[in-house]
């Protein structure tokens, strides 16, 4: 008794901890508070699992424990290019944990005859969606990293071969859920989601892994969802719904701030249209050294910074925080306009100019900014291309039509930073590249932006 | 399992996703990259379930299925919090002006 | 009552308070008054327990307690949503201008 | 099983939708949507109790909801004058339901044997809210409808009976959890709450009334809940959490608003100040006729009307209505700035403008209307005192001081309508209507502004 009220009492704190947690994300100041919130209750969880009753041996746990720890302090040094893929490594990971339990549990039942239909049902469900998470998540990771090739793998009627497979994992899991003790069936469905999680993913290209994740986080947490229903553990089950609806609220974001459906997305083999349209007309475009671009910077009043996938690429946050320094020392104000989905990741640019230190403050979401765009002297374009893309706005025919843009287009005069003329994730052609007012600056985004720094600051020493 | 407790459960799922969903519309878009990692080490929660199934000792396959699960997750819930931590460490504020 | 049961209810009444204030903090100011009786009118949801009480029939004084309290919370459902409505009803967006 | 599978599918669904049914109230344009989805997931939740095995009889039942109905209807047709009245009846009726119910459920348990410590210790909470918030909310419909005597009624050491008696009644409820079958305790807890249900109110001031019904209406909430686990029903719980937060929220609001603690609400006796400070010292007002406002009025490009707790004694929302028609007739821009506790409510300004046909997108909050004050011609103060005393602002000594208020004093001019130099709630004086640029008009706000349309419209017939 007493001890399960200790263990219940935990829970309910852990719950509530996690709920806090998140809430306290809503500003940067108090985010750091979530974290612990969240680490609390996580510790709250754990000990009071461990008083639970049914805990008779210590020593495989502490065995696993110290492992996870192990993996996972290294796991958490990687460099924040490679987030998405340690994202995609976890949700496998929590897709694993959530299949072998279920199988233990419906193994332990099976020998001791208490597989009640229920019990069956939401153990199929756990067991479906953790697996499927595992192997599509490790797929999705070895994409982003690069292990796996990342454009679309598809062959003749890719959807109707994965559909089938679907179907008959169901039918194996209606079938069970009758004939719970009818074992066969259950490793048909753990092979089949395996198998199910794999086919998901190779015909998706690897531009739109983001949402992919966003989605497996989705399940990971459905699946942790059904766990709790096995378990009748009711801490699993709210964890796994915050997780289950942040999950699919980002990829929501995503989607439509790239205006596409879902289903496009999944079945769209997307990753194909972009190799596709590649091929460039020749247009003229004017193009500038660093030293016109830094002359044109420090005669502008107000400038604004629109990065893009390609400073994650360069890896040019740091440049662009010297000029961000230099421009506001001479008192030029500067901001920095952020698409939502600017990068691969949901809030990728923030992060990275977070680590440059550039204050949170003087990042402005895309709503924001556009309204000033027209008293813009210079924007500055490094490595944005389909979020500057006017096409969005008035080209019916282009596929981003609809997906809301930054006006970089309306300032006075735009600067954009990128090695060549190809095109963005969308794999389609840039107006705004060849506008009169527009200067572009070839080559790689942090050896540019290095050069224009050392424009000014020559110039600063020019002056002294 | 009580038939009672069934309807409790999906009670507790129905409003942990009205939470979920208002909660994560709050968060500041400068975060999501961090929300996506905490919540990442939240769901790892999953730990509880391990620990249970390792604990038991029903089985030695349930023991070692446990046991991975036990690892896998502690692995989550680790680097999980630490790199949320690590990334929101670097969001600084602006002394004064704009 | 079994005891795993009194800890779900304190779940569901911890993840229904979160969402009480998440969702109330939303409400427009301009219907402070409305959401008073709406709530009102919710909060009458009393009336499961009274008709329970009333339709187990165990002894005459409860049935007669229930049957007052059943009258007591259907004045509050009938009385709280009309009103409501009526207040609402009133609240016109202009054509166009402002 | 099925029956109760039904019953509690009602539950859930009940639930959900009332949560919706407060989500939708996020917006006009949605709200009615709102009450709809209230009204459904009530019908749902009695159906589906009607369904439940345990309910064996119906006539009893048909006959109570029967007589509900005919007294709920007319309750539903009060003016909207009367509304704080009629929620604090209802929250007495709510509050009696969870208090008859408890009482009946440990009668029936009694007898049965079956009153587990548990059980006792939610019945006690059960009745002790319910019964208190009974007699309290009595008090405070009796107050507002100044069927009591609204001053506070205070005597000495008031506080200490109150205590002392609240104290007996716990120890009460603690002896009766450890034996639940020595009923006499009950019946003094019964008795104990009902009395201090009364003796909470008598001594707060009528116009405290609204924080007061807002606090009465979280403990009708609560008593909700503590019934929901004497009968272990989930949606009594989550409803009674959702009504226990709102009138939380609601009464947070109104405090901080009026800049005062729950403590000095509830144990100030607020209303006495009122009482001793209406003394006003003679200073100098310039006051203005009917006439001499429409003038002003119409010379205006920018208007803004501050309504206050006069407009709503004197009914004059639908004058004001139509000086607004009249004045956006000739091009001037009328706006209404809302201060979030005008009048005796919250909302309690939106409700009246709206049952004048104001479209609500004319209605501003204080804080959006404040900044544009400066740019204002004329600020129009119908019946508003406390919300516009500048005091709150600088006078440190005032009672008010820190409430927010709005700048109406910030207009270039500011014409304010009430019927003498009497203070208003919060019993001070006004060094407003002092100001050099500030016209009194006295009298009866519905009467005066009746004047100033009829000066107004005389005005467009002596044009044509
Ligand atoms: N953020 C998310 O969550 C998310 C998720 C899925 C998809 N997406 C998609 O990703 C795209 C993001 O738009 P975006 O404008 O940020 O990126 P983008 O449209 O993909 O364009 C990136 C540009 O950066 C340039 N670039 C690459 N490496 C560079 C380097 N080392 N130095 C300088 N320039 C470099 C590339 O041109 P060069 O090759 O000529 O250098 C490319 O045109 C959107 O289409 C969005 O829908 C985003
Ligand atoms: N809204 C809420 O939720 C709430 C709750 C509790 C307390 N309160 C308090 O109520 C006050 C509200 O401020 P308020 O400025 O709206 O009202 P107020 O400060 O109470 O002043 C109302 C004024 O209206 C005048 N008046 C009364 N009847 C009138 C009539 N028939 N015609 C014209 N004028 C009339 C009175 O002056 P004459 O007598 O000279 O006419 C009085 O000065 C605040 O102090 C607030 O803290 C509000």
């Amino acid at each position: 008794m007493t001890a399960n009220a200790i263990t219940q009492i935990s829970y309910l704190l852990a719950a509530a901890l996690f709920v806090m947690a998140l809430r306290w994300l809503n500003h940067p100041k108090t985010a750091r508070r979530g974290v612990l919130a969240g680490s609390v209750g996580m510790l709250a969880a754990v000990a009071g699992t461990l008083l639970a009753p049914q805990v008779m041996n210590y020593t495989w746990i502490a065995a696993a424990a110290v492992i996870g720890i192990v993996i996972g302090v290294p796991l958490s040094w990687v460099p924040l290019t490679a987030v998405p893929q340690r994202t995609a490594l976890s949700h496998a990971f929590g897709g694993l944990a959530a299949g072998l339990v279920g199988t233990a549990k419906y193994l332990v039942w099976l020998d001791h005859g208490e597989l009640t239909q229920f019990r069956t049902g939401v153990i199929v469900l756990e067991v479906l969606l953790g697996f499927l998470t595992f192997t599509g998540s490790l797929m999705a990771a070895g994409k982003l990293q690069e292990v796996i090739p990342t454009r679309p793998i598809t062959y003749p009627n890719q959807n109707l071969v994965n559909l089938s497979l679907l179907g008959i994992a169901v039918v194996a899991g209606i079938y069970l859920v009758f004939d719970p003790a009818f074992s066969p069936a259950f490793w048909v469905i753990v092979v089949l989601s395996l198998l199910f999680g794999i086919l998901l993913i190779i015909p998706i290209g690897g531009a739109d892994m983001p949402t992919v994740i966003s989605l497996l986080n989705s399940y990971a947490g459905l699946s942790a969802v059904a766990m709790g229903f096995v378990l009748e553990n009711k801490v699993l089950i709210t964890a796994g719904a915050l997780d289950g609806s942040s999950g699919f609220i980002l990829s929501v974001i995503m989607c439509r701030a790239m205006n596409r459906s879902f289903t496009n997305v999944l079945f769209g083999a997307f990753g194909q249209v972009q190799a596709g349209q590649a091929a460039v007309e020749a247009k003229t475009v004017k193009s500038a050294t660093p030293e016109d671009v830094a002359e044109l910077l420090q005669t502008a009043d107000r400038v604004v910074v629109v990065p893009g996938y390609g400073m994650a690429v360069a890896q040019a946050q740091h440049r662009i925080r010297e000029i961000y320094d230099q421009l506001t020392k001479r008192g030029v104000d500067v901001k920095f306009a952020i698409h939502p989905v600017a990068g691969r990741m949901p809030g990728h640019m923030n992060v990275l100019l977070a680590e440059a230190e550039i204050p949170y403050d003087a990042l402005v979401e895309m709503d924001d900014m556009n309204p000033e765009m027209a008293q813009t002297d210079v924007c500055l374009v490094v490595g944005a291309n389909d979020v500057v893309n006017p096409a969005a706005r008035h080209d019916k025919s282009s596929p981003i039509y609809g997906m809301p843009i930054i006006d970089a287009d309306r300032a006075r005069a735009v600067v954009a930073i990128k090695r060549s003329m190809n095109p963005g994730f969308a794999g389609i052609d840039n107006e705004l590249y060849y506008l009169d007012h527009t200067l572009m600056a070839f080559g790689d985004a942090k050896q540019v932006l290095g050069d224009v720094v050392k424009a000014l600051s020559e110039e600063v020493a020019a002056i002294h | 399992m009580t038939e009672l407790d069934l309807w409790s459960m999906l009670f507790v799922f129905m409003l942990a996703t009205f939470v979920g969903f208002q909660v994560i519309q709050n968060v500041s878009r400068l975060l999501h990259t961090p929300l996506m990692s905490l919540t990442n080490a939240i769901s790892a929660i999953a730990v509880v379930g391990a620990i249970l199934v390792t604990g038991e000792q029903a089985s030695t396959t349930a023991t070692w299925l446990g046991a991975v699960a036990v690892a896998a997750s502690v692995t989550n819930i680790v680097s999980g919090f630490l790199i949320t931590d690590r990334m929101l460490r670097m969001f600084r504020e602006r002394g004064k002006k704009s």
